[in-house]
């Protein structure tokens, strides 16, 4: 496992570069609910990025302390710190939260979704995730996961994943156990399980960026990383991802995106330090 | 890079997808369309207390752009908000927990409804509405009660309340259905244009109501700036993504209160009461609700600023 | 039907009496919750005057404005009136509320029940009430009463009954349809039904003041008010109360307690001016 | 009057029964009194979030107490507040939503009790604890979901799931059974001596928490006099009638954030995770939770006065 170190890593990290390429995914004038979980700082940023930029009707949500469109331009360090809260227009209570989710819509669908992404020990190639531990039987778990919280609300509707480390034990051909739904065994499995709710759109990762096949619903890759290969990706995957024909460098970050990122929404450089690897 | 990956939105930095004008939509909207959307729908729910913060405006102008046969859950005390709109012929169906007017007396057209089986009452009560709308929120499938429906009438008046088996226990226990609406109306104080609205009163039932209607639009007395709104987040008790359009009308909430802003108008609910019984309640409709011009016409017609000025200095008085 | 005119009621109203009695029936150290309903004017008034000099842990409770121990010395026109919360502690939900009525306990017994009172269409001797209306077969009544509200929370435990307007048509053998339980059929029939929750404890009525008996829980005539009879209350009571040998009668208001009520809780008089009836 | 009517107390004046001094009883006890009061418990609940907010000084205080095999119904997400009773023995279950660091890493004490087998983790989640707390807060039988538990694994390792048909769609769904827990503990910033407490940040977890148990015990930052409570009845998140006892810690969510107070201690979390890596949890203990004489004998140990003032500074400062 290798901290990243590549070209163009003296003009930005990579969760710079991610916290950027959601902002970008963010952009129009629809209603969107932004980031989310608890520990999703890229996300949280990306959100951020994007009401400044691309997304002015964008809710940036700070799940920790159950605010809304807080007006931070130096990221706490969760969206729990108190700080997040900064120049909020409003606070809502968890059990808002669990009503959104286990009612499967956001706010009645008013609302489309941005920049909250889920990660976990373990991904499979239906974007299904894993939050529960590796290795079994169960409760013998080889590693013990840190618990599912909201994972399963990928069970609500179309989400986007988010890894922080692109490797073979955390992309796998089938996840240990099941904390969150993706595209569940592919196919039209979820349609018929989950009321036809929609499931996850993208995965941003640190060298890649994939989406799913319109039919069977598997992992495939959209776009890599200035500095990576598919090869590298292939390497790097424990399972078969779908390649196309034709697989473009993701466009790198601009000194714009830069600039605002670091100087309006993280002025205390903590997407700098963010640690990320792949292998 | 070739054309099809450009519709990757990823692929797109943002300044080049940055707008000319970076502009957050305002979700005002005025009472006449407000009305009309109300009017295309089939249910509608109500939050306020008694005859305090009733969506009055919202509710004349449902009745003024020809709403009927709806069905209402309504807060789960009530006087005019149903009463009215029930003298209108805009109900088909009530979810019945109270609706009078206490010490001034019963509700006339609820009666006579009542009476000649013009409505549909559906036997609810507090916990019935409460409950029921909390698992609309959520979008879950029933709320379980126990030791509450046993002995009592409702369950053999009420056949949306059901039984079901605890799984825990075996025992046999009642289970209320989701209660959810098309759309949701409510009065705040005040409002900003993105939909975050401060109700200063109430019980807090408007929340949940809310979260179970497919839209929600709010009527307030003020439209504020953000800087109102952002000085203290906790006063903001509906969050404006839960809102799709907002409606600015003065004392909107007239003749009822409007908390901390406004006293109800007393004489006019009596005057409300003594021309529902005299038989004159077309005239009141004709008078107060289609007849009117705008919201301000009403206003006039009540009393206008005089008497505006008047209940406000009543309730700040004391 | 006759408005209530009888010795002594030049010096204080019906409803001034009957709220000082629940004031004295709240006296004590214990935590206490006071008032509710949304029209309980008289309950309201009876607690106020209660915290301010015999139940200093009593939490005065305006339902319909729903906060807790407001400072009002005007009593305001409904528990829902804006007012009502001059002063107040802390602001709730209904839906607390209703926690606390499927619970069947006040904050977890910490707190005792003090003038929380009940009154509707119909009362029987178990202390059942209806709120829904009289005659039939439903929905063709007689009488359309205005819905149920909370009236269904007398099941939740120990509370008290209230009646402003005691005659047969109100106190009747049984209750046509039954909103509210009290003892139900008499005996253990509630304990068995709603796991053993107390019932109802006194019934305020504008001529006499009632408890239930030890063992059927029939309805009892504890104390007559002053300028009325046990004739007068067996001949407009629909049901046979149960009689026993010594009814005092039930000690007047004094000075000290109608200065109290006038200057700290009612000062506009509304208790004055409120209707009660008898026959 | 004969003796027995006596005793009804409608029959006595207020003038009689009126106390020589008439006296509001104050809930507040000492750190070391609720301690005891929760070690003599079997199962606690806790608010907060994350690394925020958490009832630190309580729990230390029922740790020296003797605090053991207890069941603890944990915030959703949470770190030191669940580590370090795991830590000390204190925990038999475990209902598990999120444990760890984040990004200071995973949470050594529940992964060591985790492979051991010390502890009985219950596999949850967020909406298991947040509906079965809400299920138990008002005494309802079970929580019911659709669409939120199929095709997951937690039906398969958490048997306190169970199945139940939905009386209204005929469609078997799942029940969530209520949480309820003896004791509720919870850090505020402000409470009056008579319970009502103000919680400046957090998710409102803390309010079907405190319904959802037999006793609460609330620690406050500062006591404050009614004269701040009334201010504005709406900043009270917890109603001082759900409240039993109070006790006043200055800086009591140490090492954790208080919100809008005072930020965290991330040297101390650090410190806290290398003691635990390094097999020093045992001397962590006996130095910062069972030496101390007092919370205040806590306070200088963690760096007293010029610490805490940095740790407000780092927060108001941003």
């Amino acid at each position: 496992m290798a901290e990243i170190a590549t070209p163009g890593h003296d003009r930005y990290s990579t969760a710079e570069f991610i916290a950027i390429l959601i902002a970008r995914y963010c952009g129009g004038d629809r209603e969107l609910w932004g980031s989310g979980g608890a520990n999703q700082l890229v996300s949280l940023a990306a959100s951020r990025l994007a009401q400044l930029t691309v997304a002015p009707n964008l809710w940036l949500f700070s799940g920790g302390a159950g605010v809304y469109n807080s007006k931070f331009d130096t990221l706490p360090i969760g969206t729990w710190d108190p700080r997040a809260g900064h120049g909020a227009e409003c606070k809502i209570l968890l059990s808002d939260i669990v009503d959104n989710g286990t009612k499967g819509r956001y706010e009645g669908d008013r609302i489309g979704r941005g920049g909250s992404g889920y990660g976990g020990l373990q991904i499979d190639k239906y974007g299904n995730v894993n939050m529960i531990g590796i290795g079994g039987p169960y409760p013998k778990l080889k590693v013990r996961g840190p618990g599912t919280v909201g994972v399963l609300w990928l069970g609500s509707g179309p989400n986007n994943l988010y890894l922080e480390h692109h490797n073979k034990r955390t992309l796998v051909e089938k996840v240990d156990y099941r904390s969150g739904n993706g595209w569940m065994d592919g196919g039209d499995s979820r349609a018929r399980t989950l009321d036809g709710r929609d499931g996850p759109q993208f995965v941003w990762t640190p060298i890649c960026v994939c989406d799913f096949t319109e039919d069977q619903h598997r992992m495939r890759l959209v776009s890599v990383h200035p500095g990576h290969t598919v090869e590298e990706v292939v390497a790097n995957t424990g399972f078969e991802l779908v390649i196309p024909d034709n697989v473009p460098t993701t466009t790198p970050p601009t000194e714009f995106e830069l600039h605002v990122l670091r100087t309006q929404v993280d002025r205390g450089g903590l997407l700098k330090k963010r640690r990320m690897t792949v292998g | 890079m070739d054309a099809p990956i450009r519709t990757y939105k990823h692929m797109i930095p943002l300044e080049e997808q940055a707008p000319e004008r970076l502009v957050r939509r305002s979700k005002l909207i005025s009472l006449d369309e407000a009305g009309s959307i109300i009017a295309s729908k089939t249910s509608v729910s109500l939050a306020g207390s008694h005859s305090a913060d009733a969506a009055m405006a919202l509710i004349r102008a449902a009745i003024r752009a020809g709403a009927k046969n709806m069905t209402m859950i309504p807060p789960v005390t009530t006087s005019i908000a149903a009463d009215l709109p029930i003298a209108a012929g805009m109900l088909k169906k009530l979810y019945l927990s109270y609706v009078g007017f206490e010490y001034l007396g019963l509700a006339p057209a609820f009666r006579k409804a009542a009476a000649e089986g013009t409505l549909d009452i559906v036997e609810a009560d507090e916990p019935f509405i409460i409950l029921g709308t909390q698992a609309a929120a959520g979008g879950r499938p029933f709320a379980p009660v126990q030791y509450l429906y046993e002995g009592l009438s409702i369950p053999e008046l009420n056949p949306e309340l059901k039984k079901v088996v605890d799984p825990f226990s075996g025992r046999e226990v009642y289970a209320i259905p989701p209660l959810k609406s098309e759309v949701f109306i409510m009065h705040a104080q005040v409002a900003d244009e993105y939909g975050n609205a401060q109700s200063w009163g109430g019980t807090g039932q408007e929340r949940d109501k809310a979260k179970a209607a497919d839209l929600v639009i709010i009527q307030a007395d003020e439209i504020v700036g953000p800087e109102v709104i952002t000085k203290d987040p906790t006063k903001t008790t509906i969050p404006g993504l839960w809102v799709d359009h907002v409606v600015h009308v003065p004392y909107g909430a007239h003749p009822t209160f409007s908390s901390n802003n406004y006293a109800v108008d007393e004489a006019h609910l009596k005057l409300y009461l003594q021309m529902m019984r005299d038989g004159a309640g077309d005239e009141y409709i004709a008078t107060y609700v289609k007849e009117p011009e705008d919201h301000m016409d009403y206003l006039d017609r009540v009393g206008g600023l005089r008497q505006m000025s008047k209940l406000r200095r009543m309730l700040t008085n004391t």
